[in-house]
């Protein structure tokens, strides 16, 4: 275990800009980043053997399950009933289909795959979607108390500024970095930047969360082409490779956990695709993590292990995770800045790494980037993922 | 709708109903099936278990923006509660004011109404917490 | 491509009995049939090292998506941070989960994989379950202008009927077969015969099918334990390997294919499954199909080889689909006396099928079973996945 | 809630446009982004198209346990059609007893209310299909 059979690479990647997208159909958010992505492989879609999407709330939302045959159909991939296989884990929809996708590509079955992520959340009203999203929580547990999904981060940014110091700016220095980073993303939802003082003293959602500290729902939808290694270089003179990659669980309620300052399930996942790559923190260049909310961020760059723990609030101030500083986080804008439309997100990140690993990310291109790091959680860290991309 | 899905939880919801593992000695809510340490040990070694209702703040946020259901409350407070026989909990912090609230206060449970109304049209009891001393 | 890396084989089975589960929630289902599988693998949960979950109607039943994490925690699979995926694909999920749970060991990623399906339907009245199953089918251009799920299945039969000669006459012989057999499962939700009389006058529900053409909604869980080959002979004395596996897609909705008393799904996942087996129609001898409807027995065992087109609903007639006849089609009882809770439907033919391959069937044993066919799909056939198992 | 998901089908559902693609010469609906012959030979040569209302019913069901927002309408007939022009599109057929359909006979579109009220609490408005002759 632990080893894959079939090395695999990314060969092309497509992304609508996030935002929202009122005259676009779900399914017409899906088309677009698939067709830019076949494209940007230079393969047309008769080459395609299977199709994973990450998705969450097409059920709730659109009151439409089975979607993986919805957007088959869309994209012009029934024609041959090519097998298409929706996956959900909340947030993590995404970066979880490129997983399976992976995996699926690793055993042989299937050389070439396209994975898409796509979502469609500006269709209900904000206390709706509240609720549903809401919903990748517990909702037996936690939902009918009352506890939206804001106001469970707060719950582990107040415990984390209590145990370890971190302050309220320190979050706020977090989605001011972000923005800067969207402002350079002509696909970001916000590209414009922030000042300290409108993050620190905007509207709370959840105490000591405000408005700031929240990434935005978002339409939109982002896609991948993924393959074996020796068809990648057949099809490909720049394949970025799958160097690792690690799922990790933990229980979905926050109340059955130890420890709510840390995510077991992120430090599992990391650990995972660290010893798959071969690699360390430490090799980390450039990372896409997990930034739903401020605090989602600071915990994430600790479990990652890019920072120890109780350290990344003031590590964020220190402008250490800043473009081509010690270590680049989110320089897509993450969700904060770049949109967070749930299953695509994890396709989004996996995206912005091989375009930086390219170097081909203009006005935020980290220098020297070989090896870059994405993390994508589900609910409160009910599912972590983590993959780990190179250069060949 | 699904009447019943809250009706199987109403022991835990209204008495604080959770489960004692007699082969680690722990305390567990919600209840449980199996023991998160012993396992299949624990199988047919777990008995029904009422907390105290006593506890601890953790953590807490005050919501400003909050569930369909509870709207017309905010700004209301959420706790996260270490219960005094072990284990956590999330729950309401009610009768007093926000500001009032801090890490390492004292708790005891109440039983109250829990939301206007939900979804399913229901208005659903269940327990909250109130500061001591 | 269409090459497992690895072999993998089934090591343990478990399943509640399905019907209606009053007393026990969506959590306890799940946990019972786990249980079970391990205990019959001989394993203990500190070996798994992935769980995948097939489940359609949480988001819309019990308003709760992210379930994998909630299962991995009532199951004390959190533990250790076990990756947990949640798989849906309408009533397909189970077939689907187990596919994407062969690929992931077949990967080499994981050694022992658990499968679980499971769902809750008695929760919610008749006629919003009505709604929410008809989510499996196109919402926009089939639902809203008022077609049922069992309605679209009538489309296919008076078509089927239409074209064929297929008689109503013949859709009741399928679901007195299937009592028959379920007459003989323990866990089957119905465990009596019914007459052809009571199967041909029952009430309508979208003419021409009537109640007994239908399968019920239905409490339930299934769970099965896989591994790599390797692992399987040192944990087990009877694998049943994998053979095959193959999945295939159609447009969601009907109105959107050429044809519709066949399933180009069907065809495709029954193409790949038996390439990768190496093996013919000719050569089963037991199957479990997807007869959510008796149409879709019919259909299914056309699509499958089994018959010639249009020769389905004569040959269950003649009795070539009975027990030790030709081909013995749903020897547990199928969905139609088994009884049909969505994603655990397409791990119990699994279970079903390694329990007439180890010889353990009993009154329903078909004689000298040493290789059987799965086919379980998704809505109207937007999703087919189909399983071929083998006796090592 | 979703109201604009509507409004986005409303020129298909009211009108019963779909898309005629300049390559192959067929014709869809819904409306697609794509051709499914053509692929992306047909992008930039796809037109909406109006289609007449006129087919012939390919097959039929009486519906008697029926969707939640149309239970007061039982039985009501759903059928699939084939379109005049091309494809097919499921429909409900009206102003008839349920006992004069039959497979092979000639059915137009009329514009109606569709259903009583969805879930959604709003009315929707969209063609059902009646037999000719
Ligand atoms: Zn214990
Ligand atoms: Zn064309």
């Amino acid at each position: 275990m632990g080893k894959l059979a079939r090395d695999v690479a990314v060969i092309g990647v497509g992304q609508t800009r996030f935002g929202e997208h009122w005259n676009l159909t779900f399914r017409e958010l899906g088309i677009e980043a698939g067709f830019r992505a076949m494209e940007d492989a230079g393969i047309s879609s008769s080459r395609i053997e299977a199709l994973y999407t990450g998705t969450m709330s097409s059920g709730l939302f659109l009151n439409q399950e089975h979607v993986s045959a919805m957007i088959a159909e869309v994209v012009g991939l029934t024609e041959n009933q090519i097998p298409a296989t929706r996956i959900e884990a909340a947030g993590a929809s995404g970066g979880l289909a490129f997983h399976q996708a992976i995996l699926d590509v690793a055993s042989g079955l299937h050389d070439i795959v396209v994975v898409g992520g796509a979502e469609k959340m500006s269709d209900v009203v904000s206390n709706v979607a509240t609720e549903f999203v809401a919903s990748g929580a517990d909702q037996a547990w936690e939902g009918l108390f009352g506890a939206t999904m804001p106001s469970l981060f707060a719950l582990m940014a107040r415990k984390h500024m209590h145990d370890h110091g971190t302050t309220k700016e320190h979050l706020a220095h977090v989605a001011v970095k972000n923005h800067v980073h969207g402002a350079k993303n002509p696909l970001a939802q916000f590209q414009r930047e922030i000042t300290m003082d409108m993050a620190v003293n905007a509207a709370m959602v959840a105490d000591p969360l405000g408005m700031y500290d929240c990434a935005p729902s978002s339409d939109g939808s982002a896609s991948l082409v993924l393959c074996d290694m020796k068809t990648a270089k057949e099809l490909s003179d720049n394949p970025i490779r799958v160097a690792g990659t690690g799922q990790g669980s933990d229980s979905l309620s926050l109340a059955n956990r130890e420890e709510i300052t840390s995510m077991r399930s992120t430090v599992a996942a990391s650990r995972r695709a660290y010893e798959m790559a071969g690699v360390g923190p430490g090799d980390i260049k450039v990372a896409e993590v997990h930034d739903s909310y401020t605090i989602s961020e600071i915990i994430a760059i600790e479990d990652l292990g890019f920072f120890k723990k109780g350290d990344g609030g003031f590590a964020t101030e220190r402008g250490e995770t800043a473009l081509n500083s010690t270590i680049t986080v989110n320089p897509s804008g993450g969700l904060k800045a770049r949109g967070h439309p749930l299953g695509a997100t994890g396709i989004a990140q996996i995206n912005e790494l091989v375009i930086q690993l390219r170097g081909d990310a203009g006005d935020r291109q980290v220098k020297d980037a070989n090896i870059g790091l994405a993390h994508n959680i589900g609910g409160t860290g009910g599912t972590a993922v983590v993959n780990i991309l190179e250069v060949v | 709708m699904a009447v019943a899905r809250h009706w199987r939880n109403q022991d835990q919801r209204y008495n604080l109903a959770g489960t004692h593992c007699k082969v680690c000695g722990g305390h567990f809510f919600p209840k449980t099936s199996m023991c998160p340490t012993c396992h299949r040990r624990s199988m047919g070694k777990l008995e029904r278990f009422q907390f105290s209702g006593n506890g601890t703040i953790s953590s807490y946020t005050i919501i400003h923006d909050g569930m369909p259901q509870y709207s017309s409350q905010v700004p209301y407070v959420i706790a996260y509660i270490d219960l005094e026989e072990g284990d956590h909990i999330i729950g309401q912090i009610v009768d007093c004011e926000p500001s009032e609230v801090e890490i390492g206060k004292g708790v005891e449970m109440v039983f109250r109404k829990l939301s206007e109304e939900g979804r399913s049209g229901t208005i659903q009891y269940g327990f909250k917490f109130r500061l001591t001393m």
